[in-house]
């Protein structure tokens, strides 16, 4: 019972943050009218999102999640960015494009989602399809370097499975 | 200080903007020259989060120093992280679930490529 | 002088541009045979009109703003500066209106002509004109 | 030169580069050679004009003027996903 | 395209072609105009003021309060205090479409066992994982936006009579939870969670009763006074009772804020009613169809 | 000088209004029609934008870009997607 209980913090918590930075003022009724809707936010959904509460209040994993974030979106993606704009403006367009398996290791629905949507946010691969039993991702790369799974994962992958164990798993 | 502060990032923000606009000029010139719908994913990519993301970052960093927005400019600041955040979770999202059903459908072929495993492993 | 031309006929071509998509879509109303095509036409020529409405409401001026006041207790001052820079709040609020219900009605005729297929198995107007009864 | 009237000289620099990109999208989505490549474009665009309206903000020197950007995105989304369940399921429920 | 379509097409084109010249050169007057239509202007002084500051305007106005609409959104202002009435039957014509919909597909609801019961080779029913919907990355980040979809929907909705926004546009965007779900979880999951189609119309219909009675409150209230009057925020200098309380909780809070609240619940469940009555599967309802034409 | 700037906006959103309009209605494809008629209200989004009716931004672009193509995919998808000549 306080399990489920507990469950209601993360979401509510997430619910109430986003509509107070949405609506850009604190006044007291928009903490009112915030409290409100997170309440009923967590009620509805909350058993669909949480599954381990102990793990989502842990603050090492979120500042995980910070530093992950930061190093994202500052270096790989601009690395990323870079190459396929060359790709795109260079006058032959140097493509050698192909369908790729990429491995995991991961247990949690979280981490999974967080390496795919690393993966297909990094311009120059694009998670195709998923199969859950043999832990593979379909990728597609629009440079193939090679075809075994070694080379795939350590191209395409390590860096965010590093991140997403640390963060979810 | 604090004024300092807000002027890099002021200036950190301008860059972020420009930076945005070039991105996507590049991605739509990408997604007009690729040749096949799976490599205009990537062009689309650059488009979705070199486009739109990095400006609206751009944005919530400037706002703190447009001073005749007053009060509002949260609400600036706020409505550019909240819109960042949305497309970052759902742009690849769609493009994921794009290319899936059109891999599922064959609704067109996987040309040029290298080698396609997923067609392998469906048999 | 050539601005004021310029602007002339910048604002000819714009009524141009709404009334050519005002007869796109009566054609597409009168003369395509699929009942889903006519909906869609339907809902483009409801667009444009409202668009046609919210042009009335605008301004020709330049620094131009929503009609959204910043404070809740205007002075003298600040109630002139807004009122000189606002757009006209009537034709958005009728036009608020005019979407909702042209939505409705469009859901309304989406469900009747599924409803038409299912029972005749044709969303061509020429077959359905055919049956009898 | 103060920062808010180089924010806004800065803009006008930027907008004819957002012009020139929505026009290009467009020539794809007209193209397109199948459905998925014109829902790829247009998706794209929205993503982009959201950006444009916040950027555009800035320019109109009104904070109102922002809640529309993500009400675009969520839709553009919205419309990804029902093109992919169109492709992908036999019926749009299941 | 034949000939005689042809030509229709033309003539149509050129004829309202020429009327947008016509137009353009001054029927309607010079249509953008520079300086803003009276009604317009007495709208927006009067919106959010209920001060003395314009008697030089409107010399003839003494109280000004009898104008004031509580909201420094205009649009807000204009739907729900001075044309509050044609808002009112406006959500109803929404209604009576929905009303409308259902009486076309006649309707029960499928549950998911139900479903499974017919292939049996699916024999997973955890709704989570099983073979309903897309893929797992997109039914995991369809989860997660609820929660940004519904913190932003009700942000704009409640905010309604500050920002822009307001109770219809902050219920379409919520309209878009539903509708992702159907698309991504399946109709199935839906169902299970709770939201069948008779609750979403009695929410749709509890809403709408909000809205009505909020309505008649200055009028019941009015009456003891023997001055009623109905739909408004505004104080009339006339009536006993003197409007809503106009500022709660640190911010202007007339009845707006709560006519706005109805109506996202409102618009909100009677998109869900829609969606889930569209998406319902073919082959149950071509059964009901046959059952119901073999009686005949 | 600036007026002149947001004409020409507009006039450049209208005109990419009505080529998408144009093609939805000439298109024999049902759902690229409905793909069409979505980037068409994308435009006339931006179109209100600029008209400063942040508002009917809010409504129209649920409506326009989300309801109207979703219920029109979940009318083709139940019945029929080539239109006939």
């Amino acid at each position: 019972m306080s399990s489920q209980l507990l469950r209601l913090i993360p979401v509510s918590l997430v619910t109430f943050i986003i509509y107070i930075v949405f609506t850009g003022s604190i006044t007291p009724y928009d903490i009112v009218t915030g409290v409100a809707i997170a309440a009923l936010t967590a009620a509805l959904f909350s058993h669909l999102l949480v599954e381990n509460t102990s793990k989502s209040l842990n603050p090492i994993r979120l500042l995980w999640l910070i530093i992950y974030t930061l190093y994202y979106f500052t270096i790989i993606e601009m690395k990323a960015h870079l190459d396929v704009a060359k790709r795109i403006i260079h006058p032959k367009m140097p493509l050698n494009p192909g369908i790729v398996r990429v491995p995991y290791n991961v247990g949690t629905e979280y981490a999974i989602v967080t390496i795919a949507n690393s993966i297909t946010n990094t311009p120059g691969t694009v998670v195709v399809d998923l199969d859950e039993d043999k832990k593979i991702f379909y990728v597609h790369w629009i440079d193939v370097k090679g075809v075994e799974p070694e080379t795939t994962y350590k191209n395409i992958s390590m860096t965010f499975e590093k991140y997403a164990k640390k963060i979810f798993d | 200080m604090i004024e300092l502060v807000k002027t890099i990032l002021f200036f950190i923000g301008m860059g972020l903007v420009g930076l945005g606009a070039v991105f996507d000029l590049i991605g739509a010139l990408g997604l007009l020259r690729f040749p096949n719908f799976f490599v205009r994913l990537h062009a689309a990519t650059i488009g979705a989060i070199g486009g739109a993301v990095y400006p609206l970052i751009g944005v919530a960093l400037m706002a703190p120093s447009l001073e005749s927005f007053g009060q509002y400019r949260w609400y600036l600041m706020g409505g550019a992280i909240i819109t960042a955040l949305f497309i970052v979770l759902a742009a690849p999202t769609g493009s994921h679930a794009l290319a899936r059903a059109t891999h599922r459908a064959k609704v067109v072929p996987v040309e040029p490529k290298v080698v396609d495993h997923l067609e392998e492993d469906r048999g | 002088m050539i601005e004021e031309y310029l602007e002339k006929i910048l604002w000819t071509y714009m009524f141009f541009v709404i009334i050519a998509t005002f007869g796109v879509s009566i054609y597409g109303i009168v003369f395509r045979p699929n009942m889903l095509k006519k909906i869609i036409a339907l809902t483009i020529f409801g667009d444009t009109a409202n668009v046609f409405m919210i042009f009335i409401g605008y301004r020709a001026i330049y620094p131009i703003k929503p009609p959204v006041l910043w404070t809740s207790h205007p002075d003298k001052n600040v109630l002139n500066t807004f009122v000189s820079q606002s757009i006209d709040p009537v034709p958005p609020a009728l036009v608020i209106t005019a979407i909702v219900i042209n939505m409705a009605i469009t859901l309304l005729i989406t469900f009747l002509a599924i409803q038409a297929y299912r029972l005749y198995g044709s969303l061509d107007v020429r077959d359905l004109s055919k049956l009898k009864g | 030169m103060n920062l808010e009237s180089l924010a806004t000289t800065y803009v006008i620099i930027i907008i004819p580069v957002f012009l020139t990109a929505f026009i290009i999208y467009i020539i794809r989505a007209v193209k397109g050679p199948s459905v998925p490549d014109s829902v790829l474009a247009i998706d794209a665009l929205s993503y982009d004009a959201a950006a444009f309206m916040i950027i555009l903000a800035i320019y109109f020197k009104s904070p109102f003027l922002i809640p529309g950007a993500i009400i675009l995105a969520i839709w553009a989304y919205a419309l990804d996903i029902f093109v992919a369940k169109y492709y992908e399921k036999k019926e749009l429920g299941e | 395209m034949k000939t005689r379509e042809k030509i229709l097409l033309a003539l149509i084109i050129i004829s309202l072609a020429l009327l947008a010249v016509i137009l353009s050169f001054g029927a309607l007057g010079a249509v953008p105009l520079k300086t803003i239509r009276p009604l317009g202007s007495f709208y927006l002084y009067f919106m959010a003021n209920n001060n003395i500051v314009i008697q030089e305007i409107y010399p003839s106005i003494t109280k000004p309060s009898d104008f004031w609409a509580a909201s420094t959104e205009g649009i807000t202002a204009i739907l729900w205090d001075y044309r509050g009435l044609d808002t009112l039957f406006e959500t109803s014509v929404f209604f009576f479409a929905i009303i409308g919909s259902v009486s076309v597909f006649r309707y029960y609801s499928v549950s998911l066992e139900e479903k499974n019961k017919k292939n049996t080779n699916n024999s997973s029913t955890n709704t989570k994982t099983s073979g309903q919907g897309l893929s797992l990355i997109v039914k995991l980040i369809t989860r997660i936006n609820f929660v940004v979809i519904i913190a932003v929907s009700a942000s704009i909705a409640f905010h309604g009579q500050l920002t822009p926004g307001g109770g219809f546009q902050g219920g379409a965007t919520l309209a878009v939870a539903p509708l992702l779900a159907i698309a991504a979880l399946s109709r199935y999951f839906v169902e299970d969670v709770g939201l069948k189609k008779n609750t979403m119309l009695t929410i749709r219909t509890l809403g709408l009763l909000i809205i009505g009675l909020l309505a008649l409150t200055p009028l019941i209230m009015g009456f003891a006074g023997g001055n009623p009057y109905i739909m408004e925020n505004q104080p009339k200098s006339w009536a006993m009772f003197i409007g809503f309380p106009s500022f709660g909780l640190g911010v202007l809070l007339g009845s707006l804020a709560f006519y706005n609240m109805a109506e996202l619940l409102a618009v909100g469940a009677g998109f869900t009613v829609v969606f889930l009555l569209l998406t319902l599967p073919e082959e149950f309802f071509k059964k009901i169809l046959s059952r119901e034409v073999g009686k005949q | 000088m600036f007026y002149l700037l947001h004409l020409i906006m507009l006039v450049l959103m209208m005109s990419i209004g009505f080529v998408f309009a144009f093609l939805a209605i000439m298109e024999r494809d049902l759902l690229k029609a409905v793909v069409f008629s979505a980037g068409q209200a994308a435009a006339y989004v931006i179109v209100y934008y600029l008209l400063m009716s942040p508002d009917i931004v809010l409504a129209y672009a649920a409506i326009g870009v989300g309801i109207y193509s979703a219920v029109m995919i979940i009318a083709i998808k139940k019945t029929e997607r080539y239109e006939k000549v």
